[in-house]
């Protein structure tokens, strides 16, 4: 049930969007705890690498196994340019987002790569970029990790600091990315690009140049999982390698982004929402010790109700009470 | 020096094949049946568990605990299985998801039941050491070798002459057209699951008699496995092997000769490397195009 | 011996076939005609089991049972159109796993041996991997190993497409002899001069129905290519 | 037009083209032809570069030899599958405007609306993903994404196969109104003799890779060596 | 009347670290129970959560028991969880304590709620000695580059070096299993004296496993934490003996302090098995905590902020010897000993004023 008969409205998209940003500020209006809050930003991180997974895997059309690179690379980039450069965070994090893009550079002959062979070249240079970190001690203080860099300032008196700044911070940005998403795969690029996903060959004999585009996609998807890096260092204000280059940065997008739907630019937002405040609310009140049993049994059943995710689930239940007949395959 | 380097290929080839044992199962769910397995991992732990409960409960050597986990793993192997083939839909995106949390289930039921420490086996005959002129082994480290390269024939045999193998690739190749052979692929895929299910069994138990095992690791065994299989070029046993011991043997010849902080790092540049130059792996055909 | 009683078939919502009711005689070559896009392929994959169906299919006047994977068995086999081919096996595999159901198992090499004699090609191709395979080739192989199965009824869609002359001669050539071993044959095939040459019964199919069932013998060209036209007529 | 000097292929140990050279005028329909496995479709692949040729290839007198792909749809080649390859998940019409953005720079759906016309696609324009087409419909989608990239050489690769003679003869007339049309010089692969003579001014027959006869239809279909290779002693 | 005191702590129970979260979780188990049976005004109860070794979550935790009305905070185990974890405790007020992280950085970003018990400096000083009492000309060192570890093996290698013994360092990536070659590398090159291991269970495991097929020339096999334990002997009876590591107390435990005693009896009693190397520190850590709020609780300045001041007053004998808290919060005077493996009793060794022993050297578990 890919969205592919008559591009969406932007009309109702609009409105939709707008309202799930009011819903999303709900959280601050009804003074929710910095417990709560924590949470949502956690998942709101999350959220905004499982869209630049899905940026990469539904235009792009390559899964990778290996987020955890930009992730890292973008963590510790923003956290040495504050540290030592004595860069403003605001100014750092975008920064990290170019660095974790020219990060990505280097993963371009991956680009000649297709289906399993990208997507775990894409997690060797995750792992080749985990241990280069932690023998660079030079740089980046090795195995040790980096632990005094500054955090996030005050903005205009707001202390974006605090939850409630750095929440709506988090929240900024998931929602620029997700518009720049949505923009790119409006344009002609984008159907372009869900083409080559499909059909590399017939796509390129038109005269698309796929590696071309999907290089930008790389890029692109680099630098949001590199801003979503710096965000995270800078909020959590502790670094390692084996934290910043965590195998959980390459899956938890990829499992958030396929139970959200990750054909929709809704889906990953969404997926990483539900599993994440799912996870950590809701099982790990049940079971306070192996609460990810709960998660497993949720995700696998997941697949086997909607596996087109959560968006598929919500389009479907959406479509048919209004009415709305949708041929099944 | 040479004893050095000798010491090395020889250790490294060795850890390869248990790499490539480790692998098997995962490459035929993947290969043969497009499912990238994330459990298999776990399916292999659970199995090293089952060796663990021989041996220190029932005070048995662990290579008889085989049976047991054939058992207990081909009947997990069974219900992944039946959860798989629900899925009509991106089964190759979704099957990811759903053996990922069968991955955290198994992890989880691990932890509960036998707790959170590391095993492994007592046995002195395994951990004996044995000599061949300059370089060592452990005898447990043999058994497992001679282990890995009889299935690896056996699968490989299997998948080509069988006719049961035959029947996994052709599902795997054109599902349509392997109806109308005469092929129930559902049922067919049963019996590559089970296989590669006891292919984890056999895995689990050796790695139980030369290596610690603790709940966590099922994730990186998975890892490692879905690596070599990629390696070798998809559906491709021969190439697991030769993969699987070209990572062995890359990697402790960093050891001997950088370091061994540096190992996974000359692994993860050798995968890269043959990637670049073979973009279908060690043995992966390219299809034609136009 | 294969009989269809209103049946209907289609995908999804949509119905492309509508109450077929058609005989296929035991021994006998049938051909079937009609526009594209008329059904005719549906027609052999609702027989198959490959798209749902409703109404009944008879084989030996009894309901004809199991999945799609139960009529290898029985003897009922399909040469499926286009390149359903195993892309990732060799020539050889996919000539094998035609012979897949246990009773062909036997004289394997004797029965492979046929095949080569019938397409030398692909004997030259055999370790070739039947994805690398021309489109003509893919074909052959696709004939190939629906007769390494030893079918009693067999359902041929289109097998000159794509095929050179020479070929599309060797092809009919087979079917003839298969005819004559007593193999009752199910034809689809445009081109309607060789279907007709071959034919014992002819029906035309046109938008999702019957139109026409007649002994071949009787069947003019024209009249035939008329009641193709007839469609554009309705179409418009 | 289209000149090729040398051109070779090799698959592993198989030759599949050796030391091709011919060349096509402007505004020619040139017909492509010789049994299966000859090397037609990987003639196509190597003017197209899908698959890497030793020799030169130039299009309209630029040298296009070590172009890449989509270079080479901007040079002014447009090709079909044999096996057609729609871009899944786009509706025809997206099909089309992807080709004619990319290849042919602009972005004109008026335009896009005369090809639907033309190929008698407009009432499956928005409708369906391609993949869900009808094989015919599919080959027609083929033509249209070809000449939304508004090509100079329209290279055609089994486009008419299967399809029925009525189809076939006004798709025919089409490609005579196209060719006049848009002013293109066309390369057709095809089986059917009588097409090809009917559509062609010149024939090229390619046999095990190598170029075996070269001139009008007449000419070459009663070359000795033609006869025997592919058209049969039935044709002779 | 009796009040309810409730502690939180945040420990890994699931994921690699679970079986050291597990150990935390029991010693903090026994000292709640011992303090309780000690102290009718004040009753304690920890509230656990499981931190999954991700610092997010520990942040979380943190955040969640401080808002559940945790007085104070009983921290995880490695740096980069009981850094942000502390931090957030000390944003929203909490004392916060841990005897699970050892990096210097933590100390010194100027926390007022933050303690801790034990320190890199303490580990490195126990086995430095250790090592130079013994006078090897080498010693091959096999370090995991994982944090605490790394930290260790650069803390001996110049310790050592300054004593002119010849070090050579061997990290490895904690995810391999198969040491043989760079046992290989110190049989045939290193040709050292003492083998120093500074790793995890597995590690030694898997080291010790290796050299037992090597059989280098060598005069003893050393280790860090979680080592010298009742239950790796027991568990891996044939690589163990002879083996050193650091150790708070012999096995079987002869402690003089009642204290201790007490300590041994309750945990056999709760858990039915010896004690676990971690939990000795978290008991001690718990305990301390425990007291601290009870004089808190007496002075009635346990809701104003109290508690980090009684904190500070901490000094006692423990089981890891006398405890005090310095400035940073960190414990100066943490100092431990090194036990040796003798046929399933474990034997302190070193320092001299502790050891209950002569330590057998050469000696190897082969
Ligand atoms: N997979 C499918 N999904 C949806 N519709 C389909 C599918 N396959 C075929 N159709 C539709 O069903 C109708 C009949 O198709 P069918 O292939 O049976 O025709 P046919 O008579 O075999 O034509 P041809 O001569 O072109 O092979 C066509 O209109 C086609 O569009
Ligand atoms: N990738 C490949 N690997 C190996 N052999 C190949 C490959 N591609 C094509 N071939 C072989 O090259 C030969 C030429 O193939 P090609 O597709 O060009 O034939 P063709 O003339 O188009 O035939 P047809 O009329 O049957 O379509 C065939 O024998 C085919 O098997
Ligand atoms: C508590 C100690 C054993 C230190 C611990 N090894 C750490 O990782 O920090
Ligand atoms: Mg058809
Ligand atoms: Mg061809």
């Amino acid at each position: 049930m890919s969205q592919t008969s008559s591009p969406i409205l932007s009309g109702r998209s609009l409105a939709l969007g707008a309202g799930l940003v009011v819903v999303a500020l709900l959280p601050l209006a009804a003074g929710a705890s910095p417990y709560m809050l924590g949470l949502l930003i956690s998942a709101l991180i999350l959220a905004g690498l499982a869209l630049s997974w899905a940026l990469l895997g539904n235009l792009g059309g390559m899964v990778s196994f290996g987020h955890a690179a930009f992730f890292g690379v973008g963590s510790y980039a923003s956290a040495l340019l504050a540290a030592r450069l004595g860069v403003p965070v605001l100014l750092a994090i975008p920064l990290a987002g170019l660095i974790a893009t020219i990060s990505s550079l280097a993963m371009l002959p991956a680009l000649r790569l297709s289906g399993p062979y990208f997507a775990l070249a894409i997690l060797a240079y995750a792992q080749i970029f985990r241990i280069l970190a932690t023998e660079a001690t030079w740089l980046t203080g090795g195995a040790a990790g980096l632990q005094r860099y500054p955090g996030l300032p005050t903005l205009f008196g707001f202390n974006l600091a605090e939850r409630h700044g750095s929440y709506v911070l988090v929240l900024a940005m998931v929602v620029i990315c997700a518009i720049i998403y949505v923009a790119i795969r409006r344009s002609h690029v984008g159907i372009a690009l869900r083409a080559i996903a499909e059909s590399e060959d017939a796509t390129r004999v038109v005269g698309v140049n796929s590696t071309l585009l999907k290089t930008w996609m790389l890029m692109l998807s680099a630098f949001i999982a590199g801003m979503f890096g710096a965000l995270n260092a800078h909020i959590i204000g502790f670094l390692e390698p084996d934290y910043a280059f965590s195998g959980i940065w390459s899956v938890m997008p990829i499992i958030a982004a396929v139970f959200g739907g990750y054909r929709t630019v809704l889906g990953p937002v969404l997926g990483a929402i539900v599993i994440y405040m799912f996870d950590q609310v809701v099982a790990k009140s049940l079971i306070p010790v192996g609460h990810q049993i709960l998660l497993g049994i949720l995700l696998a059943i997941m697949v086997l109700v909607a596996p087109n995710g959560l968006a598929g689930l919500l389009s479907r239940f959406f479509s048919r009470s209004g009415g709305k007949h949708h041929a099944r395959a | 020096m040479t004893e050095l380097i000798l010491q090395a290929l020889f250790s490294g080839v060795l850890i390869g094949s248990v790499y490539a044992l480790v692998a098997l199962g995962l490459a035929l769910a993947f290969g043969a049946m497009r499912i990238i397995n994330l459990a298999h991992g776990e399916l292999v732990l659970l199995a090293a568990y089952m060796a663990y409960v021989v041996e220190q409960r029932l005070g048995l050597e662990p290579y008889m605990a085989i049976p047991l986990a054939l058992v207990v793993v081909s009947a997990v192997s069974i219900v992944l299985f039946m959860l798989v083939n629900m899925i009509k839909d991106h089964r190759e995106l979704n099957s990811l998801i759903l053996t990922f949390a069968v991955g955290i289930i198994l992890t989880n039921a691990i932890l509960l039941v036998f707790a959170s420490d590391m095993r492994t086996t007592t046995s002195v005959f395994l951990q004996d050491a044995i000599s061949f002129g300059d370089v060592f082994a452990m005898k447990g480290e043999l058994v497992a070798f001679g282990l890995s390269i009889v299935l690896m024939g056996f699968l490989w045999w299997w998948l080509k002459a069988s006719w049961y193998g035959r029947a996994v690739r052709a599902v795997s190749s054109n599902r349509g057209a392997a109806k109308l052979m005469g092929i129930n692929p559902t049922r067919i895929e049963t019996v590559a699951f089970l296989v590669a299910g006891a292919l984890a069994s056999v895995a689990g138990v050796a790695l139980y008699t030369m290596s610690v095992v603790q709940p966590a690791v099922g994730h990186a065994l998975t890892v490692k496995a879905f690596i070599i299989t990629v390696l070798a070029g998809v559906g491709s046993i021969p190439g697991v092997l030769l993969g699987a011991v070209l990572l062995g043997v890359t990697e402790a010849l960093t050891v001997t000769f950088a370091s061994s902080a540096l190992q996974e790092l000359a692994g993860m540049v050798l995968f890269l490397l043959v990637l670049f130059l073979m973009p279908n792996g060690l043995f992966g055909a390219s299809a034609r195009r136009g | 011996m294969l009989e269809t009683r209103n049946l209907s078939a289609g995908y999804g919502a949509i119905t492309v076939l509508w109450d077929v009711n058609l005989k296929f005689r035991a021994g006998a070559l049938t051909s079937i005609v009609g526009p594209n896009g008329a059904g005719k392929t549906t027609l052999l994959r609702a027989l198959t089991g490959l798209v749902p169906h409703t109404g009944e299919i008879l084989l030996d006047g009894a309901p004809l049972k199991g999945k799609t994977w139960d009529l290898a068995a029985q003897g009922l086999v399909m040469v499926p159109e286009g390149r359903l081919v195993f892309r990732d096996m060799t020539v050889e595999e996919n000539l094998f796993l035609g012979a897949y159901p246990a009773r062909c198992r036997g004289d394997l090499s004797a029965n492979l041996e046929r095949m080569y004699s019938f397409f030398p090609r692909l004997k030259e191709r055999r370790a070739q991997l039947a994805g690398s395979l021309s489109g003509g080739e893919a074909q052959m192989v696709a004939m190939g190993r629906g007769l390494m199965a030893k079918p009693r009824i067999l359902l041929i869609d289109e097998p000159s497409l794509g095929l050179a002359p020479v070929i599309v001669n060797e092809v009919f050539e087979i079917i003839r002899r298969l005819k004559e071993e007593g193999t009752t044959i199910v034809l689809i095939e445009q081109n309607t001069r060789i279907a007709l040459s071959v034919a014992d019964d002819v029906h035309l199919i046109r938008s999702g129905k019957v139109v026409m069932s007649e002994p071949a013998a009787g069947i003019d060209l024209d009249r035939l290519h008329d009641l193709y036209f007839a469609r554009e007529g309705a179409a418009a | 037009m289209l000149a090729l000097e040398g051109v070779s292929v090799r698959f592993g140990g198989l030759l599949a083209l050796s030391n091709i050279s011919f060349s096509v005028e402007k505004g020619e329909i040139l017909g492509l032809v010789g049994p299966n496995g000859a090397g037609k479709t990987t003639l196509f692949n190597s003017i197209s570069g899908l698959v890497r040729a030793r020799g030169r290839i130039s299009v309209g007198g630029q040298d296009i030899t070590g172009l890449p792909l989509h270079r080479r749809a901007k040079a002014g080649i447009g090709r079909t599958f044999q096996i057609p390859q729609p871009m899944h998940h786009l509706t025809v019409r997206e099909n089309l405007t992807v080709a004619q953005v990319f290849g042919a720079g602009r972005n004109d759906p008026a335009r896009i609306n005369e090809i639907l016309e033309v190929m008698q696609l407009s009432h499956k324009a928005d409708a369906d993903a391609a993949s869900a087409l009808a094989l015919q419909e599919l080959k027609r989608l083929e033509i249209a994404k070809a000449l939304a990239t508004e090509p100079r050489l329209l290279l055609l690769d089994e486009v008419l196969a299967g399809l029925e003679s009525n189809a076939k003869r006004s798709f025919m007339l089409k490609l005579k109104e196209l060719h006049a049309l848009f002013g293109l010089t066309i390369v057709i692969v095809e089986h059917d003799i009588e097409t090809i003579s009917n559509l062609c001014t010149r024939a090229v027959v390619l046999n095990f890779g190598q170029l075996i006869a070269d001139g009008t239809p007449a000419e070459v279909f009663n070359n000795p060596a033609v006869v025997e290779s592919y058209t049969g002693a039935a044709h002779a | 009347q009796e009040k309810v005191v409730t502690i939180g702590a945040h420990m890994p129970l699931t994921g690699s670290l679970a079986r050291s979260g597990q150990a935390f979780n029991e010693g903090m188990q026994v000292a709640i129970r011992m303090c309780n049976a000690n102290s009718p005004k004040v009753q304690f109860k920890v509230d656990v959560i499981d931190d999954e070794s991700t610092p997010a979550k520990a942040v979380s935790a943190v955040e969640k028991l401080s808002a559940s009305g945790s007085v104070a905070i009983i921290g995880g185990y490695g740096s980069n969880i009981v850094g942000p974890a502390s931090d957030a405790a000390d944003k929203l007020g909490k004392v916060y304590i841990t005897a699970g992280a050892v990096s210097d950085e933590l100390t010194q970003r100027g926390l007022k709620t933050f303690f801790r018990i034990n320190n890199n400096a303490g580990y490195q000083r126990g086995i430095a000695n250790l090592l130079i009492d013994l006078k090897p000309q080498a010693v091959s060192i096999i370090a995991s580059t994982k944090e605490a570890p790394a930290l260790l093996a650069e803390g001996l290698e110049k310790d050592l070096a300054a004593k002119g013994i010849k070090v050579t360092v061997h990290k490895f990536d904690p995810a391999i299993t198969d040491f043989k070659p760079i046992i290989n590398k110190i049989k045939l090159q290193d040709k050292s004296d003492i083998i120093m291991m500074s790793a995890y269970e597995n590690d030694y495991v898997g080291i010790i496993r290796a050299a037992k097929v090597l059989k280098p020339q060598v005069k003893l096999i050393v280790g860090a934490w979680s080592l010298a334990t009742p239950k790796m002997y027991t568990e891996f009876p044939d690589l163990m003996n002879n083996v050193v590591g650091t150790s708070f107390l012999p096995y079987p435990v002869e402690v003089k302090s009642p204290e201790g005693q007490k300590f041994a009896a309750t945990y056999k009693e709760m858990f039915n098995k010896d004690i676990e190397y971690l939990a000795s520190l978290s008991f001690v850590e718990t305990t301390l905590l425990c007291e601290a709020i009870q004089r808190a609780a007496t002075a009635g300045t346990l809701d104003k902020g109290g508690l980090v001041d009684e904190m500070r007053k901490t000094d006692r004998e423990t089981l890891l010897g006398r405890l005090q808290f310095d400035q940073t919060g960190d414990n100066p005077n943490f100092a431990l000993s090194m036990g040796q493996h003798r046929d399933g009793k474990i034997v302190l060794v070193s320092p001299k004023s502790a050891a209950t022993a002569e330590i057998a050297y050469p000696a190897l578990p082969w």
